[in-house]
Parts: C-alpha cells; structure tokens; sequence
C-alpha cells in the first residue's frame, strides 16, 4: 500500500508504534531459525519416529520421525503468513467499502452494506468449511474461501465509525470545502477510525490464524505434509496419551503468536488513540 | 431383585447414519448386529465359519435351491413367534422400493428367484442362478430378519437386546431381552456412543464415561502393551488397508506407474509407524495370511524401490526438469491422495505413503474427505488413489470382496477397472460348491489382482479394543460383525 | 474563599501560566480578561484541578479553608465549585435528552422540584425531549449556567458563559448569576472578553497576558487606570467596533 | 449575488426557520442578528444545504447554479466557505490546524508549498503564529481554534463566506484585527459576506444589510442605516435602544 | 417507521443476496447431484443406468439453466420444501430439527456466561485502570483469545474428565455434558469481548463532558452506568452482534470434539458426505439467523442514538 505512506498521519504513527520491534525480531528469529535448522519439514524420517525432546530434536519429533522444531518454525509461514495475507487484503476491501458506504449515504451505502450483509452472514469457518469440504479440501480453497468472508467485518465496523466521523461538523466542513470524497474519507475519516481498524486487524490476523489451525485440524485446511501448526496438532491429536510433545509444541506456538499479535494491537491501539 | 440396572456404554468410531436405522438398508445391518438387535439366519462363528443362527440347518437341494429349517422358540422383540412366514416377509421388503428396508444391493447379491413356506418352520430359497456365496451372503448383517416396527418398537428383531432409541451418528441405546432364545441377557442395556476421535474415546475411557473402547488408538494401545496395563483386547480381523486408483484417465492408468506405487510402498514401515507396532501383517494379498482357506502363500507385494525406479525410467516416466518429481506426458506426477475420518490408521498410512513415493520421484497431495464423497471424486477424476480400509470376506466367502470392488461394474469397482479374465473366474467360482474346487479359482483371482493392482493392498490390520477392566464376555470378531452377546457382562 | 499563589504552568515547552496569584472572598466576581491563547481557560481548569498528569504545575491554592499543592495530583481537588465550560460539547452527554440530564442534577442535589425560576430567569423554553445537538449553542450555554446556578456551590466558575449571546440576554444572564452570588454569598470567577460587561458585573477585574497577571484590581480601578501598555490597549479597544473602519485601516 | 425568497428550514419533523427573505449584492456584508435561538445558525445551516429547506425563489450568480442547490443534497452553495459557531467540532481532531487550512485550498490545485505558505500567511492574518501550523485542535486554546477556522475560510478567497459568530470567543484586540482583515478583503477582492452576530457594534460599523430574527420568523430585513436611524419593527427598535443603553452603539463613551 | 421499512426492504434483498451465494456455491461444486440423489434413493447402488439419471435430472430440474434451477429451488425453499438428505434419505427438516436444541443451548449459555463474565472483567479493568486487575484482564483476555478453542477443548477433557473424573469427556443429553463445551466456547465469548469492551469504555471515558459530570460530584457509580455504558454499548453491540459467527464456528469445534450432537457436527459430517440438501439447509440457517439478530441490533442502534436519526435526517 504505497498510498498509506503519503497520509502523513499514517507516516507520522507507524515508526512510533511500540511491538513493531517485537514483531521484527520474532519475524527475524523465524527466518533465522528456518535457515539454520538442519532438518527438512517434510522429509520423515522412520527410524526416529515420537522421539522425545532431546539436544538434537529440540521439541522432538513427530509420528513421522519429522522434527518437531522444524515444523513450528516452518509452520509460522503457514499460520502467520497466509492468515496475515488473507486479513490484509480482507481489511483493504472491508476499510474501503465501509468508508464509501459511510461517506455516500443513502443508495450506495444501502446496496454496499446489503451486500456486505449477504456475505456477512456466512461465518468464516462455517463458509471455509462448506467450500473447501465441497470443492475439495485444498490450501488454495481455503485461502479463497477466508478472503471472500473476511473483508465484511472491516466493512461494518469501519462503517459504523465512519458514520458517527461522518455527523461530525468538520467533515461536513471538509465537503463544503470542496474536497472529493475520497479525500475526505483519507484524510478525515480514516485517521479517526484507524485505531478502531487496527484493533479489527489485529483481532482478525489472530482470529484468523486460530481459524486457519482449526479448519485444519478438523481436516479442511493445510493439508499434508505441510507443517501448519493446527495440522501438526491433528497428527500429535492421536498421540495424545503417548507422546504428548506432538500436541504441545504447536499449540504453544498458536498460543504465543496469537498473544503476541493481541498485545501489540491493543498497545497500537493506545499509542494511535493518543497520537492521532 | 433390587440391583442397579447394568448398563454397558461402548465407544465406537461410528454412529447409526440415521434415527430408526432398519438393519436391512443401507450399511445399518453391521451396528445393530453389533448391539445385538438384529439376527441373520445363518452366523458367522469367531473362526469364520458359518454357524447355525435363526436357521438350525440348511440344506443344498439343488444349484439354485436351499431349504432351510428355522430354530423354534424364537420371539420377535414384541412378544410374537418367529415363523416362515415372517423371515419371506422380511425378505421381500428388500425389493420394496420406499419401504425403509428397501436394498437393491442385498436384493442383487442374494439373486432370489422365490421364497417358498413349506411349513411353520421350515422355507425354500431359490434363487435365479447358481450361486455358491448364497449361503455366505445371508450371514451378511443386512439379510437380518425383521418385522415391521411401530412406536413402541420401532425397530423389531428377535436378538439378545431391543432396539431403543438411536441418534443419528451419536448414539445406539438397546436394552435386555429377556426371552431372548439363547438365554437372557446379562446386561440390561447397551450403549454404542459414536466418538470418531480416538484420542477422544480413549479420554473417555479414561475418565470412566465409557467401558469399553472398540477401536482403541493404536498408539496408544502399544503403550498399555508396554506397561502391561488395562484390559486388553486384540485379534487379528479380515481388514484390508487398501489404495484404490483409478484406472479410467489420469496417471494412474498406466500399469508401469501402479507397479511402481507398489513397489515404492514399503509396507513394513507402514505397519510398524502407522499402527505404532500393535499389530498388522503386512499384505501380500487381499486376502489376510490367517484366511488359510483362501489366501494363495505364494504371493508377494515386495518393497523394491530400485526396481520401482527402473520401471518408471523404462516407461519413459522421468524427471525431465529437475524438480525431483517425473513427468508423464510433460506433466508432473503429482497423484492426488484422500482417504477418511474414522479408522486412526488411515491418515498416518497416506502420509507415510506420501514422503515414500517422493522417495521414487513421484509428487502426492493429500487429504481428508468422507468415504462417500471420495468414492464420488473418484469417480469425477478429482483424485487418483482412494486409501479405505474393507473387511475381505465380512461374510466369510472369499466371492464378496473381488466382486464388490473388481469385477467389471462391479458396485464399488469406481475405478473403472475391467478384466474379462478375472470376470470369468469369479463367474465360476460363484457356481462351484467345494472349497477345494474353489481354492485354486480365487488364488487366481488374487494373483491377477496382484498384477494389474486396481487395488493396491498395504496390510491387514489387528484390532484392538480395551476395556475398563470389567467388561466380561466381551471378544473381537475378525469380521467385526458381532459385538453384543448374551454373556457381555460386567463386573460389579 | 479563594487565594492563590504562584502558579506556574508548561504544556509542552511553552509556559502557558507564570505566577498567578489573586485572592477571591464571598459574594465578589472576578473577572478574567485577555487576549485569546493567553491561558485563562487553563488557569480555570487548574483551580478547578483538571490537569492532565503530563503538564508540570507549580502553585498553591487554598480554597474555603482546604491547602492545595497543585504541583501534586495527589493533594485533591476543591470541592463545590460549579464550573461552566467554554465549549457545551465538555458539559453535555450528546446521547442523553436535555431533560434527563437536567433531572440527573436534581436527583444528585436532591432538589426535585427546583430550578424552575432559574431557567425562566435565563429565558430557556421548558426542557421537551430535546437532545443537546437540538438546542442552539446560546441556549445550550445558557443551561450549563442554569445547571451551575442550580447547584449553589461555594464557588462558581465561568468560562465565556455569554461568548454565544447577544448583549441583551448576556445581561440577563449575568444579572441572575449576580443575584444568585449575592443571595447565597458566592465568589464568582469568570472569563469575559467583554470589558464592558465585566465592568458592569465584576467587582475584580484580573488582566491576563501570554500567562501573566499583569493587573488587577477592582473593576473601576482597571478601566480607568491601567498598569501597562497591554492593559491599556485592552481597555482602549473596548469599543473598537465604533472606530471609523476607514480611519483605522489607514492607520 | 444571492438573492432568496421565502426559505424555510425544518427538523426533526418541525419548522425551525419560517419563510425568511432576503437578498444580498457581490461584496456586501449582510449581518443576520436576533436573539439567542432565533433561528441564525439554522439559516446558515439551511443555506449550506445542511438541513432540509424549501424555498420560493433562488437566485445565486447564474442559474445554473440553482438547480446545483434545488436537489438540496448537493451541499448548499458552490465557491462558498462556511465558518461554524463551534470551532472545536468544526476541526478534525485528528488534523493539524494547518493541514485543516490547506485543505481549504484543495479545489484550487496549488501545488504543496504554495499552498502552505498560503495558509501561513492566512495563519497571519488571524493573528497566530506560525507553529499554529503545526498544533492539533486540542492544543489550543478555543479562540486560536475559531481563529483556524476563520483562516480556513479566507484562505481559499471565495466569492461568498457565510461566517457563524466569527469573532465570539475572541478579546477586542484580535477581533479588531480580524474585523479590519474582513473588510479589507471585501473592499480588494470583493468577497461577499453574510455573518451572523450578536455584535449590533460590529453590524453598525460593518453591515450593509440588516436581517434581524426572531423566533424563527424573519423581523426585519434593512439597509443599515434604516435599521439603525428608523428600525422597521417594535422589537428592532427595542433592540437598537437597549444597545444603544448599555453602550454597544455610544461612540461618545467610546471615545472618553 | 420510514427507517423501519427501509430495513426490512434492506433485510429482504439481504435474504435474496444470502440465498442466491449459497445457492451458487453448492452449485458449482463438483459432483454428479443426479448420482448422489439416485443413490439416496436407491441406496447400496454405485452405477446407475443413464435413463434412471435422466428422470432424477428432470424431475429435480437438474438439466435447466442454473437461474432456473435457483428459483426452483428458492421457491421449493420458500414454501417449506428443503428436500431429503442424500446420505439418510430422511426429511432436512426432521434431521435438522433433531439437532438444534443441542446447539442452541449451548450456544446461549456460552454467550450469557461469557458476555456477563465479559462485563464484568472489562468494568473491572476500566475502573482500575493501569492497575492489577486491569493487567491481569488483558491477560487473562489476550491467554483466552489465543488459546485454539480446539485445543482448550482436548485440554479440558484431559484434565476434568481423564485425571480429575468430574466431568464426562463427550456426548448429549445430560447437564453435565454441557459443562465443559460450555466452559470452552464461554471462555472464548469472555475473551474476544473482555478487550474490546474495555477499549470502547476507555474511549467513552475519554469524552470531554465526564470530567464535567465528575466536577459536579456525579457518581462514578452513575457516571459508569448512565453514560460511558450507553456510548460504549453501541459499538459494543456491534462487535456482539458480529462476534456471533465465532460463536457458531465455536460451536462446530466444539461439537465435534465433544461428539456431541448438534447443528455444527452435523454440518461437518454433511459437507465431509456432500449431502448438498443438507448443507444447503443448514448454512441457509446459519445465515439467516446471523443477519437477523444483526438486523435487531441495528434497528435497537438506529433507535437509541439520536445522533444516527439526525445523521439520517441530515443527509435528505
Ligand atoms: N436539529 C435540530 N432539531 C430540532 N430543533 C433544532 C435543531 N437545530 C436547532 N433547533 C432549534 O431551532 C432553534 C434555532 O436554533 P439556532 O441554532 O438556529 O439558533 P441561533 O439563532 O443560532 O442561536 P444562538 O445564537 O444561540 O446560536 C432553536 O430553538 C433550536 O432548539
Ligand atoms: N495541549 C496543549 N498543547 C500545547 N499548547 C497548549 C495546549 N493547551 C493549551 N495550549 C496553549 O496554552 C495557551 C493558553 O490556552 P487557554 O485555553 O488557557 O487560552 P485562553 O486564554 O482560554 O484563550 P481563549 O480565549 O482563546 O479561550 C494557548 O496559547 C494555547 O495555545
Ligand atoms: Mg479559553
Ligand atoms: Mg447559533
């Protein structure tokens, strides 16, 4: 997004925002850690099948003799990235369409949110669930079946603040103005309702990436032998009582990611209500 | 007496697929033969051979004509007496299309020409053709006899337990009946609870929800193996883990690329990681080596991936680009791999099947579907290999198994299989009525299956069930056609 | 009733406030006037102890017998001073009627009945259902006095209360804050740009200027007598609507 | 310039503003006064299309023009500027006050420092200082926000500014200032003013047209003269002795 | 009232958009429907004669364009015809019915207990803020946003049911089956809630005129409950209103894990068989009801905020 860096506003906020750092070094720590790890995600490997933790399979391997280590790491691409892409380029459609729809009022805002609400009824994981369980449970429709249900809730939540920005007396002043529409919704809504999104975000990137780790641990998402950490929990689900260590470390690793990107979001949330 | 009424609850991986689920219909026979509602004429004794049920005797008049003379004493859940007349009844709903009993696929397999009373007690099969698995195909679950249900009896059999109330794929509750012919049951009621999940099952165990768990977590099995600890059931069954491909378009249909898939598969990792060493004999046939009536010993399904490699080089199917996975027709070999939810060996299997074929350069996708729909995207041509786990010869008769899955048009052949060769041999088989006659013919069958591989066998299993430690009387059937008993019982 | 000594304030790395004192006694008004951005709203929300905890305060106030340390959160805040905000937007819950809000303050002082007179004396219409975004900004000025009024505190500070009313109505206004001040013997301390009213209502005038105190006195005295150039441009200017526009422009 | 018959405004389902006329030529200033709820504010608001009005008759410039207003959802007057009487719920407090201004400037595609060093020397011209520029509403005190506000409109150089209660929150100082700054740009570049005040000193020195208010229906509509020397009504001729008396309208006292 | 009708106007094409996406989508997925019906009809069958499919796809209108096929379908819907199940042969309807209690109950004392739990540690967190409570909130919020609802779910099972015996680990019917499933999707209800309610309340607190009730000695009791609540409540709503397809994806996790019977094990099970008609139902069902409690709570919004009836009066 090119134009986020020309809203000064947006420019001035993102440099001071506390956890970008956090989220560096542990986007850092990743790539680190996928580049050194000796082992291959997928290759297993039969003579060292449900070995425990030790010094040279660090979290152990899996029913596969895979190491378990590897796959959290490899995993992160999975479960952050594809769930990041996906809420991003939900949030762009969503933030957009709700900012028109607030802005124009009226037939606009009328057929958009109708529309918003068609799709808006399907929840994530049960439309997730439905197509790629009817189209085949692929990556490719998982991935399509998240972005075409997640951009709604951005839509109505940026609506619903737009609107209350909308009412307010300088916008109608920025209009009287003579500014176009799109600017008004740059410059005066979207800083307004930014911190609102950014909360949205984040709370989606995390939710997104549970639904992700769900849908596959159910069978519909990842497939095999790819290393997302909620297939990896499926395959340690049968181990349960045996060999623990199969389930844990990936679920760990759900649990810290999805921590550390709530908690960045809500201090982005404190740092752009004050700065903004 | 005053005791506390003894209720059994067993963990099964699947449920009645609907909420009055007629044991003729459908694949419905198999759980309410298990929970001991429903009764077949003939049974299926722990050795496979076939056992005096609600028939006392059968007899061969002719090719195509049996007479059967029924057990006396018998009663309907309902109070009333089992007689000829009723067993013709119960037949002839399989033909009623609308009935919920209706089964075309029984009603196929059987071939009735007519059903004959000769007295109270006493009936006369015929059937249109020759057929040797006559007899085997009414041990089947779904030749139960029944009569029609009503609100206080919806489901009306003659067996050891009443049918009482099912939910679809959660539960199947039955209770006692005292006026069972074989003795009065032990328990007072029986609960078959649907927990797909193994994991889960075994927590309920745990956790003392349920007694008994049919099909216990391999895994986890091993470990109470180890630690000599729980109540332990295990016996080897007629389960087949086999890849179905589909021979009618795709990679698949060439022969040299489905040696290779064999050959590729070493079966003995397969066992040993994907039922974590409980047990499992690795398959050299259909057939499972302790089916000594049938099985051909000479047999083999070797694990060679030189060969395997070699073979796929002779055919031209070699990796051209680099990318480590050969081409077929400038396309990438990358087999399209599901299986389904229910059996915990089934997803292990496909993935291990996975990094071995990579082994020899051919790619695998895999994933979860349902047995149905994958059966359908088989068919479509949405994927190349269906991984399912069968009972060989639920009936005993080594005819049911080829018949059902090879044979040309056969039900479950979606694969588009078809050899006239193998047709005719099991054309024959079905007429001739001596083991040793039929020996030879389907050790044939086995050894064309082995070659042209529209089934590619990987190991029959060991099933493994556990208990709490109370459950009495209780013994795994290698068909797994027969669970409830009038001797389970358990502990105080 | 009020006095306070040098405070000093800094937002940022301006100081909007250096050494302010006045004292203030019962039933007197004090009127703060001075140019726009001279700090006078700060000093009300200073006394008034709405601080924010960034801004450095130096100062003491001693209020109806209580001490003070404004350099301290801590030290509490004076209680029973009514304050009327500059802006209506700080004094009204824009999702509640009017009317409720008016009641609220009732209910809180426990004089269910009254207030009645207050607002006819300011001209408001009866409280309808209206919401606050319904009423004109004078009519909503006018009933943050009211409520003020209503609360008869010890003290009463006021923000521009007539900043929206034409010199009519402001009188009005102010003559009932008078008598409300006289009758219950309550100081009154209010911002004004209007000399003139000041002139007419306040006992004291204080002349504020980018911070500093720089006279004040009674009201008569600063008019007539002022201490500085800035003070004295002030009072000059009163009526700088009657100067020739033609004749200042070519100045 | 702007010429208008019979408007009324209503909201919430009543009639705030009954049948006003009136009528105002390219660089005067017409003064619209009245008591406290009147019905000012509405007016402006109606005329900037802000809330829903009828009207008889409506002549701006061209015709064209018109018809822009009569779908009454395209907003209110074209090449005008609006200052409204709450400074602070007028800027974006999210904005600069800078950025506010510029803003302002955004229909006369001036490249970037063109446009800001307009809007400093604007900044100027209402008194405040340049680092003004870079202060966000809520830094300022309220008459340096309405002073932003003014700065916004007389930036862009319109034909018309409709100002509400510009110079309220401001000390005499500044308001003289702001009043001369006002008269020279209407003398220069012959913007039209319509101000609505509770100011009659600055209406006196200022005006040339009179509307007066009351209770939503229009008093008076004079020249300024007329309204001060013979008020066409009781109510307006209580209103101009009653400033007269308390000294708005006293050039003698003034000048002591 | 204008308002009102506009709504419903908007509910109604809203319905018609809902119907029309699900409609497509079943569609278009892969699968000989006629083959699937003939199946349900003549179970046990794999092939089937081109004639016997030829009548199935006339008779289900399989053949007509797809428009056609929708408005069949759409009217057959309408008049309360939602076909068969292709694996059971049963009625949707009865098999639909059999299963939403299940779901139901849970899902509503999963709601009431996480939203009240919600309030509460949000009214808690805001009243102290920057405090110990206020933390240990965010905390325990952020843990219970971030713990896989799956995961808690094996967890819980493991330490209630399997080391402590207290509970049973699956399935319907009794009271203390509910608990735990309870338990897992209330946690996560409470989680998702506790932090954005907090950061509504902070921002109602924000509002400039609290420091001026509080000037006038207003209690914060009051101020809490008669001010800040109502300006947090609407956005809070909202998010409420949204949050309610979490609940029902909570709901599938759970139930299949669980085994329990219910709506969200029944729809897994249906899309795994592709049993379309079923499918169909129940994700029409899920749709509906979701945009109807949303269309409550906007119209609730559209009437309490007179700020929304002047936005909509202003924008003629
Ligand atoms: N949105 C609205 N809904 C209902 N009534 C309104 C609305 N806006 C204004 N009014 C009413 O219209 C009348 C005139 O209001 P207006 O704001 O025009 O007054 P004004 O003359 O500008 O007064 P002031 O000098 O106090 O600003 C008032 O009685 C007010 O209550
Ligand atoms: N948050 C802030 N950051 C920086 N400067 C501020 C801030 N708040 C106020 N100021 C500055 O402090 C000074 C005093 O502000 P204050 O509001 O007290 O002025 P005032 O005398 O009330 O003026 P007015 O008559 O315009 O209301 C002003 O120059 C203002 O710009
Ligand atoms: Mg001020
Ligand atoms: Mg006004």
């Amino acid at each position: 997004m090119s134009m986020s860096l020309s809203n000064p506003n947006v420019k001035q906020t993102i440099p001071a925002m506390p956890g970008t750092w956090t989220l560096m070094v542990f986007a850092l720590t990743l790539g680190a850690g996928m580049l050194m790890t000796p082992y291959d995600p997928t290759q297993a490997d039969f003579l060292n099948r449900l070995a425990t933790p030790s010094a040279l399979h660090w979290f152990g391997t899996d029913h596969l003799g895979r190491d378990i280590a590897t796959r959290v790491l490899y995993g992160s691409f999975w479960s952050l990235g594809l769930s990041l892409g996906v809420v991003s380029i939900g949030a762009a459609i969503g933030t957009i369409v709700g900012l028109v729809a607030a802005q124009n009022g009226r037939w606009v805002d009328m057929i958009l949110m109708r529309t918003t609400d068609s799709f808006f009824a399907f929840p994530e994981l049960i439309s997730a669930v439905t197509i790629a369980g009817l189209f085949g449970p692929s990556t490719m429709n998982l991935v399509l079946a998240l972005i075409v249900v997640s951009w709604m809730k951005f839509a109505r939540l940026v609506r619903s603040l737009a609107i209350s920005v909308v009412q307010q007396d300088y916008i109608l002043q920025a209009r009287l103005n003579g500014l176009p529409a799109w600017r008004v919704l740059w410059q005066h809504n979207l800083p307004n309702i930014l911190p609102g999104v950014f909360v949205l975000w984040t709370n989606s990137w995390s939710r997104t990436i549970l639904a992700i780790s769900g849908l596959s641990f159910l069978g519909f998402g990842v497939q095999p032998p790819n290393a997302e950490w909620g297939a990896m929990l499926l395959d340690g689900k049968a181990y349960l009582l045996t060999a623990p260590h199969i389930m844990i470390f990936p679920g760990l690793a759900v649990l810290f990611a999805v921590l550390t990107i709530n908690l960045t979001g809500d201090r982005w949330r404190d740092r752009l209500a004050d700065n903004i | 007496e005053n005791r506390a009424p003894k209720e059994l609850v067993i963990a099964a991986p699947f449920g009645p697929k609907s909420s009055v689920p007629d044991p003729r219909a459908r694949q419905n026979g198999w759980l309410s033969n298990r929970a001991g509602v429903s009764e077949t004429l003939i049974g299926l004794g722990y050795d496979m051979s076939m056992q005096p049920r609600l028939a006392l005797s059968y007899e061969n008049l002719s090719q195509t004509q049996w007479k059967i003379a029924l057990r006396e004493g018998v009663k309907f859940h309902d109070g009333s007496v089992l007689t000829a007349a009723d067993v013709k009844d119960s037949f002839a709903k399989l033909d009623a299309e609308g009935h919920p009993a209706y089964n075309p696929r029984l009603s196929k397999l059987l071939g009735l020409k007519s059903i004959t009373v000769e007295d109270t007690h006493t009936l006369i099969f015929e059937t249109e053709t020759p057929n040797s698995a006559f007899l085997w195909t009414l041990t089947e679950p779904s030749a139960a006899v029944m009569k029609d249900g009503y609100d206080d009896y919806p489901l009306i059999g003659t067996g050891p337990f009443v049918f009482e109330k099912a939910v679809t794929e959660k539960t199947y509750v039955s209770r006692g009946f005292a006026d069972y012919w074989g003795g009065a049951p032990k328990l007072d009621r029986l609960v078959i609870d649907a927990i797909p999940d193994g994991a889960v099952a075994a927590l309920a165990l745990k956790s003392s929800d349920v007694h008994l768990v049919s099909n216990y977590p391999e895994a986890d099995f091993a470990k109470l193996e180890e630690d000599q600890a729980g109540q332990r059931f295990a016996a080897s069954t007629t389960r087949l883990f086999f890849y179905q491909p589909r021979m009618d378009g795709g990679p698949l249909a060439n022969d040299a690329l489905r040696q290779a898939v064999s050959l590729g598969l070493d079966r003995d990792t397969i066992v040993a990681a994907s039922l974590a060493g409980v047990g499992g004999d690795v398959a050299n046939s259909m057939f499972p080596a302790n089916m000594t009536s049938w099985v051909n010993p000479h047999l083999m399904l070797p694990y060679d991936p030189a060969q395997a490699k070699a073979l796929l080089d002779d055919a031209g199917i070699v990796d051209n680009d680099g990318n480590g996975i050969r081409e077929l027709d400038g396309a990438d070999v990358v087999l399209k791999l599901r299986t389904y939810e229910g059996r915990a060996a089934l997803r292990p299997t496909l993935e291990i099947s996975q990094a071995m074929l990579q082994q020899i350069g051919i790619g695998a996708e895999i994933s979860i579907g349902e047995f149905g729909a994958n059966n359908d995207a088989l068919a479509a041509g949405e994927i190349d290999m269906h991984l399912q786990a069968w009972g060989t010869a639920p009936q005993g008769d080594p005819d049911y198994f080829p018949s059902t899955l090879v044979a040309t048009g056969a039900s479950y052949n979606i694969a588009g299989y078809s050899n006239p060769d193998l047709d005719a041999l099991l054309e024959q088989g079905r007429s001739l009525f001596k083991t040793e006659e039929r020996q030879p013919i389907y050790a044939k069958v086995q050894d064309i299956v082995n070659q042209d591989l529209p089934i590619i066998p990987l190991f029959h299993k060991t099933q493994v069930s556990v208990g709490n430690g109370k459950v009495i009387g209780y013994q795994i059937h290698p068909a797994e056609t027969y669970l409830a008993s009038p001797e389970l019982d358990l502990a105080e | 009733m009020l006095s306070l000594n040098g405070l000093s304030a800094c937002i940022g790395r301006q100081t909007v406030l250096e050494d302010v004192g006045f004292t203030l006694s019962n039933g007197q008004c004090l009127a703060v006037v001075g140019g726009s951005g001279a700090g006078k709203s700060t000093l009300l929300r200073l006394i008034l102890g709405l601080r924010k905890p960034a801004v450095p305060v130096a100062g003491h106030l001693c209020f109806d017998g209580h001490d003070y340390a404004l350099s301290k959160a801590s030290s509490g805040k004076p209680m029973g001073i009514a304050y009327v905000p500059q802006s209506p937007a700080h004094g009204f819950d824009p999702l509640r009627r009017l009317r409720w809000q008016w009641q609220q303050l009732q209910r809180l002082l426990g004089k269910h009945a009254a207030g009645g007179e207050v607002l006819d004396a300011l001209g408001l219409p009866v409280l309808a259902k209206a919401f606050p975004h319904e009423w004109s900004r004078g009519m909503q000025q006018r009933l943050l006095v009211a409520m003020a009024l209503l609360e008869q505190p010890k003290m009463l500070i006021l923000d521009e209360p007539t900043s929206a009313l034409d010199p009519l109505i402001a009188a009005q206004v102010l003559t009932e804050v008078q008598r409300v001040a006289q009758e219950c013997d309550i100081a009154v301390m209010m911002v004004t740009h209007d000399l003139a009213l000041a002139a007419q209502f306040a006992d004291q005038i204080a002349i504020l200027h980018q911070g500093h105190m720089v006279q004040t006195g009674p009201a008569q005295q600063v008019l007539t007598a002022p201490s500085c150039d800035y003070a004295a441009e002030l009072v000059a200017h009163r009526y700088w609507q009657q100067e020739n526009p033609e004749s200042l422009a070519a100045e | 310039m702007l010429n208008i018959a019979k408007l009324s405004v209503s909201a919430a389902g009543r009639t705030l503003l009954h049948e006003v006329s009136f009528s105002v030529a390219a660089s005067e200033m017409l003064c619209v006064i009245g008591e406290s709820g009147a019905g000012k504010s509405t007016l402006l608001k109606g005329l900037m299309g802000l809330m829903p009005c009828r009207y008889e008759r409506f002549e701006h410039r061209s015709s064209a023009e018109e018809s822009a207003f009569a779908t009454t959802s395209g907003l209110g007057l074209p090449a005008c500027r609006y200052v409204m009487q709450d400074p602070l719920a007028a800027l974006n407090p999210k904005r600069s006050l800078g950025q506010s201004i510029c803003e302002s400037l955004y229909t006369q595609k001036l490249p970037a420092p063109e446009q800001r060093n307009r809007a400093l020397s604007a900044l100027e011209a209402v008194e405040l200082p340049v680092e003004f520029y870079d202060r966000l509403p809520k830094e300022v005190s309220l008459g340096q926000a309405q002073r932003a506000c003014l700065a916004r409109a007389l930036v862009a150089e319109p034909e018309l500014i409709i100002f509400d209660e510009p110079l309220s929150a401001l000390d005499a100082l500044v308001q003289k200032k702001i009043a001369l700054k006002m008269d020279q740009l209407r003398r220069e570049i012959g913007i039209t003013y319509i101000v609505v005040t509770h100011d009659l000193g600055f209406a006196a020195a200022y005006a040339d047209r009179i509307l007066l208010l009351r209770n939503g229906r229009m008093e008076t509509f004079q020249d300024k003269g007329d309204f001060f020397a013979n008020p066409a009504s009781a109510y307006a001729s209580d209103l101009v002795g009653a400033a007269q008396t308390l000294g708005a309208l006293n050039r003698m006292e003034a000048a002591e | 009232m204008n308002a009102l009708l506009t709504r419903l106007g908007g509910l109604v094409t809203v319905l018609f958009g809902i119907s029309f996406i699900t409609f497509a989508v079943t569609h278009f997925a892969p699968g000989d429907k006629a083959l699937a019906i003939a199946q349900a009809r003549y179970p046990g069958e794999m092939g089937f004669d081109a004639e016997i499919l030829e009548g199935i796809r006339d008779e289900f209108h399989l053949d007509r364009p797809f428009i056609s096929q929708y408005l069949h379908w759409l009217v057959d819907f309408l008049t309360g015809d939602f076909g068969r199940s292709y694996s059971s042969h049963s009625k949707v309807w009865d098999i639909f019915a059999g299963n939403l209690e299940e779901t139901f109950s849970l899902a509503i004392t999963a709601l009431t207990l996480g939203l009240a739990a919600a309030f509460l540690l949000a009214g808690l967190a805001v009243w102290r803020k920057g405090s110990l409570i206020d933390r240990f909130a965010i905390l325990l919020a952020s843990v219970g946003a971030a713990i896989p609802s799956f995961w808690l779910s094996i967890l819980l099972i493991l330490l209630f049911s399997a080391h402590l015996g207290w509970l049973p680990a699956y399935g319907t019917g009794t009271l203390a089956q509910l608990v735990l499933p309870t338990v897992t999707l209330a946690f996560w209800v409470m989680s998702s809630q506790t932090r954005l309610l907090r950061s509504f309340l902070l921002e109602a607190y924000d509002q400039p005129f609290v420091e001026t009730l509080r000037l006038r000695s207003v209690s914060e009791r009051e101020i809490f409950f008669s001010h800040v609540l109502r300006h947090a409540l609407s956005p809070a709503l909202t998010m409420i209103g949204l949050d309610l397809a979490g609940l029902i994806e909570g709901a599938v996790i759970v139930e299949i894990i669980f085994a329990r019977s219910g709506l969200g094990s029944l729809l897994a099970g249906s899309v795994l068989a592709r049993d379309l008609p079923v499918v169909v139902f129940l994700v029409m069902f899920f749709a509906l009801t979701y945009v109807l409690i949303n269309t409550v709570i906007d119209l609730v919004q559209t009437f309490t905020d007179p700020r929304h009836l002047a936005g909509e009066r202003n924008a003629v």
